[in-house]
Order: structure tokens, then C-alpha cells, then sequence
């Protein structure tokens, strides 16, 4: 969902940033092994970044808030798991497969793992011309979709500049939903802190998101 | 107690529950033929000895020394950081910002944790918490002042809210008084947080000292 | 502060609404204790109804979730007593009173109680004539301060209408500020849904909020 | 368990916390000379037995019987509510809102927890919860597809934000089938909810039944 908890930029009372010094790569060792489940899974081309993204969001914000970062991802990946059908809740009460496992289009080897420390590339052909061009105005859209969207309230309705044109990529809003393959162009947008927060804001700041072209209409 | 102290509490006691969680999902995945744990040891060992800031530090202290390298690498972050034979293979759309004393670069995924991790290694705790991602957008001058940094008056700040699938590096001004050092020696003063912005790279007088992050 | 987790007009993901059937007025005779307490405490005048709901506002995210209502109410009045400097950080520890009290302006009596559960009236004279009429159009600043106001953020930065002037009442922005009789214009602003949420929104909907003058501009 | 599960779990054993604290805290103003423990017993039995949704549904029955009243009511609330002598009295700023075929009113707190509670008692837990504080004005009719009230194809919703010391009380349609009813017989099918537009008052046929809320 688009105004869940998750979409936190902006809002005020969590405190000060606390960088920890000297900071392990991880704190526990089932945070790696949660880190690499979700990549091996990942792997298996189910669903994407989006749809992961998409299984956090919708944690109750007081368990999304109260967790860890793992804990998050380790909740997300159990609920994925479930609503794809690969693992019953049978079976995650129980702590063991109780069947036999569906049948995967490809499982992550050990000698594939040097491969998968380079990201995924999202970029894909273009249906069409890009809309908008660098220095654009444009005017993001207002939307609040019960679906999964990348473009955060505190930029909705917003009077900003594109920067640069980033290529075709692939849409989260739709390939949250199921379709992988969707692409839409994605800019570089530039806001004045005054346009998001107003006139009492530093003039000296400004603030960009990465916008894709359905977010924006000509300003 | 106050309710806060409370889930501060139960985090503690949580930590064991989810050791027992984990394995047992772990357990299931493997059991069901979904997942291989070689893999897993394989991609754990990844993110604790090859990935990591010395990657990018590599980036920005040859962008230093070679001005031929910097402008390739603002115009293509990802085919010049793969020009270089140390440093992991770096995934599609990585960004170069440029520091300069007129403008000060920092990088924050307000809706989650997205973070140049092939160049930074995996992200830190404080960049995936909600004081970061909340307040980075609002208020990045008190965010900056978490980590010690002031600017000079004159900078303004960018700051780059990681959406999509782009992700962005700070190329750091060079420290003053590191004229002579050689790139390896440069790369030292490079830290993660001044590839974040949220810091600036050691001196090279904080680098003999063994200062750190 | 005025963009925390209780600002949450608008948010998705807090799942359906529970009406519970028979409910009583109380739960568990402490929530009884606490409602009264807050009203004693409130009679004393040294802190308007907006001084205490800020301090429930600053309390971190995730204990304001977690908590139920009348925990949230007893959270702020310690926080409050204790930062009037009423009862010391030692004797909520020790669960005792460890010194005499301070003396205070008035304390409320079983014989005054007939009359406080009449509400206060905050109209106050008017400094200036209202800048607004009904039916003028206006649009809501966005302002985003670090303490406390009643402008909810879902409705910053939006065209409204103004439908009724409601007179000059305290003005809550200054009141937790500590300015107790500081008074503003009042006015019932109403908003399409989709000036709120977008082109996508229920045509059928209109929503106002209750805006004191500074929160508006004209439009 | 899920970490949502362990905070529900948490909330049942930390209410007699709650109470060790509550009365701690009660014992510790007493003691300083604060507050009064009787004036607390009276504020409490006053909002257990006087003031409650009994007043609202006799300010709303009177609108149905009385137009006059109704005008005045519409007009200056707390004046018309406060010349009903059995109804407790009306603080400042209570505004009536008229139902029609054509507009349903909602009344919602999205900052906190405003009610007119002089009229219809201390708000229920679900007035007071996240779900109907974040949803009332963004997704209404889901809000009242909850309360199992689905409104006519043609009915406008107007959803009114409690933002200051306004209060605002819905003045619900009379019902069907009720011309022969007394004052008295109409306020029994007045509702707490049909007064803040989250239901219907209940017809006199389900009054007969004894239906409730």
C-alpha cells in the first residue's frame, strides 16, 4: 500500500541519527542467512524487488516500526513465501516441509553467487518517446494508490525541474502487481526545499527523487 | 517503564526467537529444494570480505588523481567503475555526484533501503532507520549534524531520494594537504560516509592517526 | 512536533475498524483514574487541552502505536508533570511523593466536578477583523513546524473553500508554546476529495478541517 | 509469532502494570496536594452514569418532533441543546450537521480524539484507533462498509475533521415508519453511531427487536 508507515519522509519524532562506530556487517549471523534467502529466492524470478518491497509495506506499522531491518526483510520473505504457495503456514508452524517443494524455474547455485553480486538490470526497450525532457517543468502527480507506488507523499502535487532522463525501466507500481516486464521512462526530479516544505524552509536545499513518467504531468 | 522502554525490552529477548525462525525457514526452503545453503554460506562470505567501501573508495581516489577517469565516471558511474579490474562488478545505473564547495551531495532512500551496495557494501543500520530516511529529506543540515558535519555556510545541499533502480555515489572533494599522496594511499582517506555525504573523506593528518569510518 | 506518527489522516495499512459491540466506558478501572486525573491536573490551568496533547505527540512512534489510548494519555500527563517540574523523575521511580508540593492556582473538589464536564469555551475578542468571508477560496500553507499546530498535513498546500467562520479562539500553536490566551480567526474549510487525493479520489467526497487564519492564504 | 503477534501479547500483561503505575502516579499527586481522590471518583461515576449518548439522542429526538428547534439547533447548538433542561450542560461551539437523502455527515478526529462528549460520552475505542483516525477522510465509504452501512448511489459524504474546539454532532434522518412514535420512543432509536455517521438510527421495528450500539 502507498501510505503505509514505510513512507517516512518528512515526518518528525524518531529521534537523532546514531551511527554506530565500527559497525559489523552483521549483528547476528541469521541476519546474513536472512539477507541470503532473500537473494536466493530473489533468484528464482517469482516476483521482483517490487513485489518484496511490496510485502514489507504492508506489515502492521507497529511490527513494520518495532522490527529490525532483518526482521523486516526475514517477515516480508516468510509472508512472499506463503502467498506464492511454495511453503504452507502449516509448514512454517511446524519448522519443516511437510511436501514435497513446486518444481522452480532456477535455484541459485554456489557458483552462481559471483554473478548475483552485480544488480539487476531494470532497463528495457522504450514503447515510446520520452515525454519530458532535462529541464522540464513538471508537476508530480497526487496519487495514493492501495497499491505499491515508488512515489512518496511528501513529492505528490509538488512543482519540480527534470534533471535528466534516465532510461526505461521497469514500472514498480505494475510490477508489484505481477507484471514483471512493464516499463515506463524515469527521470531525475528536482524540488526547491520551499516547494516541499514550504516558505519557512532552508532555501538552501534541494531534493530529488527518481521519478517515473506516470508520476508527472507538465507544469 | 514508559511503553518505549518496553519494546526496547522485548528486542533483546527477540533476537534468540529469530535465530530459531530463521533456521527454520531455512530449513523449510532447503528441505523443499528451493534453495541451496552452499549458496547462501557463498553470498554471506561475499558481503563480509568483497564487498564493501573499499570499492568505492578505489573509485573516488582514482577519480582523483585522473581527470580522464572523473569524467567518464560522471558521465557513466557503472562502465567506469568495471574499468577498473579491482573493483566487484558494478550493476546497472550507478551515479556519481560531484562534491564541490558550492554543493553538498547526500543520499537517502526515504521508502526503504536502496543503497549502492557493490560500491558501499551492504548499508549500515543508521542508513536503513527511520531518524535517516524521515528526516534526511526535511531537515539534512540536523542530519548532518548527527554525524558531526557542518558545512560551510555557503554550500547548499542536495539531497537524492533513491526511488527506483538508480543508485548514487558521492565523489568527495579531495582533502586539503594530500597532494603527495599516492591512489592507494588516497583511497585510505575515503570513507563510507563521505560516499553517503554524510561525511567527508579522513585528512590525511586524521589518517595517521588510524581515525576511522 | 507537528509531522509525527499522530498526524495520520490519510495513511493506509492500519487494516478495518473494530467497532467493539456493548462496549463500557472503561475497560479497566485505570483508565477511569487516568481520564480524571487529566481533567484535575487540566484544572490547575497550568497547561491548555493543547499543551497536553502535544506532549502525547512527542512520545517515539512506535510507543504512540503500541500503546492504547488511555496508555497514551497516562504517558503524556507523566511526561507533563514532570516537566512542570510538579513531581520529580525520583518520585515517579519511587512510586511516592519524596517532598511537599508546589502551591498551585486552584485543585479541583468533588463539588466543582458538576461544572467541568461542561467544556471550556477558547473564543476570545478578536484582535483584527476575520481576513477571510464564506465562500471565499483559500489555500492552506504548508508549513511543517517542529512543534506543535493543528493544520493536518493532508491538508497543506490545498485549495479549500471557506463555509463558516467559527470566531476567535485560542490559537493551539502558540497555546502548547506556553501563550495561553493568543487567539486566531476560525474558519470550516472544505476540500474535494480530489483536491486532497488526487484525480483518482471518490467524486462524491468532500472533507473540512477547522483552520485557524494563520493557516491560510488567500487563493 | 510474529512481531505483530508479540505486541498484542504484550499489551494484555502490561495492564496491570499499567495499574501498579496508574495508582503510583494517583498516590504521588494526592500526596502532594494536586489532586482530590473524590473529585477523581466523581469525575469517573459522571462519565459512567450522567453524561452519554442518552443526551444526543434527546437534542436529536426533539429536532425530529419540533422544527422550530430544529432551526435553532442548526443554527446554535449549544443554545438549543442547553435549553433542553434534562440534557447535561453544552460547552462552547457544538455545531450541529443535518443528514439528507442527499449528504451524509462523518465526524473523525484525524490529530486525536475530539468528540462532543458533553452529548454523546467519551468516544469509543474505534473513534479513538488508527484505522478510523487515518482512513475516515481518505477512504469514507470503506470506513462505513466496517460499520455495515452501505449509503445510496445518489448521498454526497462530507467528513468533518475535528482540527480545534469545535465539536460536531450529525443530526441523523428520522427513520421509516416512526410518525406515531413520542419524543421518548424516538430517542430510543437514536444511536451513538447514527450521531457521529458511522450508522443509521435503528428503525422502530428493530428497536422492538432490541437491536443495539
Amino acid at each position: 500500500m502507498s501510505n503505509t508507515i514505510h513512507d517516512m519522509g518528512g515526518m518528525h519524532g524518531f529521534g537523532p541519527v546514531e551511527p554506530e562506530p565500527d559497525e559489523p556487517v552483521f549483528h547476528e549471523p541469521w541476519e546474513g542467512r536472512v539477507m541470503a534467502m532473500q537473494r536466493a529466492m530473489g533468484y528464482t524470478q517469482l516476483w521482483t524487488i517490487d513485489g518484496g518491497r511490496a510485502s514489507m509495506e504492508v506489515l502492521p506499522p507497529v511490527a513494520y516500526l518495532a522490527a529490525s531491518y532483518y526482521q523486516r526483510w526475514f517477515l516480508g520473505l516468510e509472508k512472499r513465501v506463503t502467498a506464492h504457495g511454495l511453503v504452507g503456514a502449516d509448514e512454517i508452524k511446524a519448522g519443516k516441509s511437510l511436501r514435497p517443494g513446486r518444481r522452480l524455474n532456477r535455484k541459485l547455485t554456489a557458483a552462481d553467487v559471483p554473478n548475483t553480486t552485480r544488480r539487476g538490470n531494470f532497463e528495457r526497450p522504450a514503447p515510446a518517446p520520452a515525454k519530458f525532457k532535462t529541464g522540464d517543468k513538471v508537476q508530480t502527480r497526487n496519487i495514493n494508490p492501495t497499491t505499491h507506488t515508488r512515489l512518496p507523499r511528501y513529492a505528490r502535487g509538488k512543482l519540480g525541474t527534470v534533471e535528466a532522463v534516465r532510461g526505461c525501466h521497469v514500472y514498480p507500481d505494475t510490477a508489484a502487481l505481477g507484471d514483471h516486464e512493464h516499463a515506463e521512462w524515469l527521470y531525475t526530479v528536482v524540488f526547491t526545499g520551499r516547494e516541499l516544505w514550504g516558505e519557512e524552509a532552508d532555501p538552501s536545499i534541494t531534493v530529488s527523487i527518481e521519478a517515473f513518467e506516470p508520476y508527472l504531468g507538465a507544469a | 517503564m514508559t511503553a518505549d522502554d518496553h519494546h526496547v525490552h522485548d528486542h533483546g529477548s527477540e533476537l534468540s526467537d529469530m535465530q530459531l525462525r530463521v533456521r527454520a525457514l531455512e530449513t523449510i526452503l532447503t528441505e523443499k529444494g528451493y534453495i541451496d545453503p552452499a549458496a547462501l554460506d557463498a553470498i554471506v562470505e561475499a558481503c563480509e570480505t568483497q564487498i564493501g567501501p573499499h570499492n568505492g573508495a578505489r573509485v573516488v581516489a582514482r577519480a582523483w588523481v585522473d581527470p580522464d577517469f572523473k569524467r567518464r565516471l560522471l558521465e557513466d558511474a557503472t562502465k567506469a567503475a568495471n574499468s577498473l579490474g579491482h573493483v566487484s562488478p558494478v550493476g546497472a545505473h550507478l551515479i556519481a555526484l560531484e562534491n564541490t564547495p558550492e554543493l553538498h551531495n547526500l543520499v537517502v532512500c526515504t521508502l526503504c533501503s536502496c543503497y549502492p551496495w557493490e560500491v558501499l557494501g551492504l548499508p549500515p543500520v543508521w542508513y536503513k532507520s527511520a531518524p535517516y530516511r524521515s528526516r534526511a529529506v526535511i531537515d539534512p543540515k540536523g542530519v548532518l549534524a548527527d554525524f558531526g558535519l557542518k558545512l560551510p555556510e555557503q554550500t547548499k545541499v542536495r539531497i537524492w531520494d533513491s526511488t527506483a533502480e538508480t543508485r548514487f555515489l558521492v565523489l568527495p572533494m579531495r582533502p586539503e594537504g594530500s597532494a603527495e599522496l599516492s591512489e592507494e594511499q588516497l583511497a585510505e582517506l575515503v570513507t563510507r560516509d563521505s560516499m553517503v555525504g554524510t561525511g567527508l573523506p579522513k585528512s590525511p593528518a586524521d589518517a595517521k592517526r588510524g581515525a576511522s569510518r
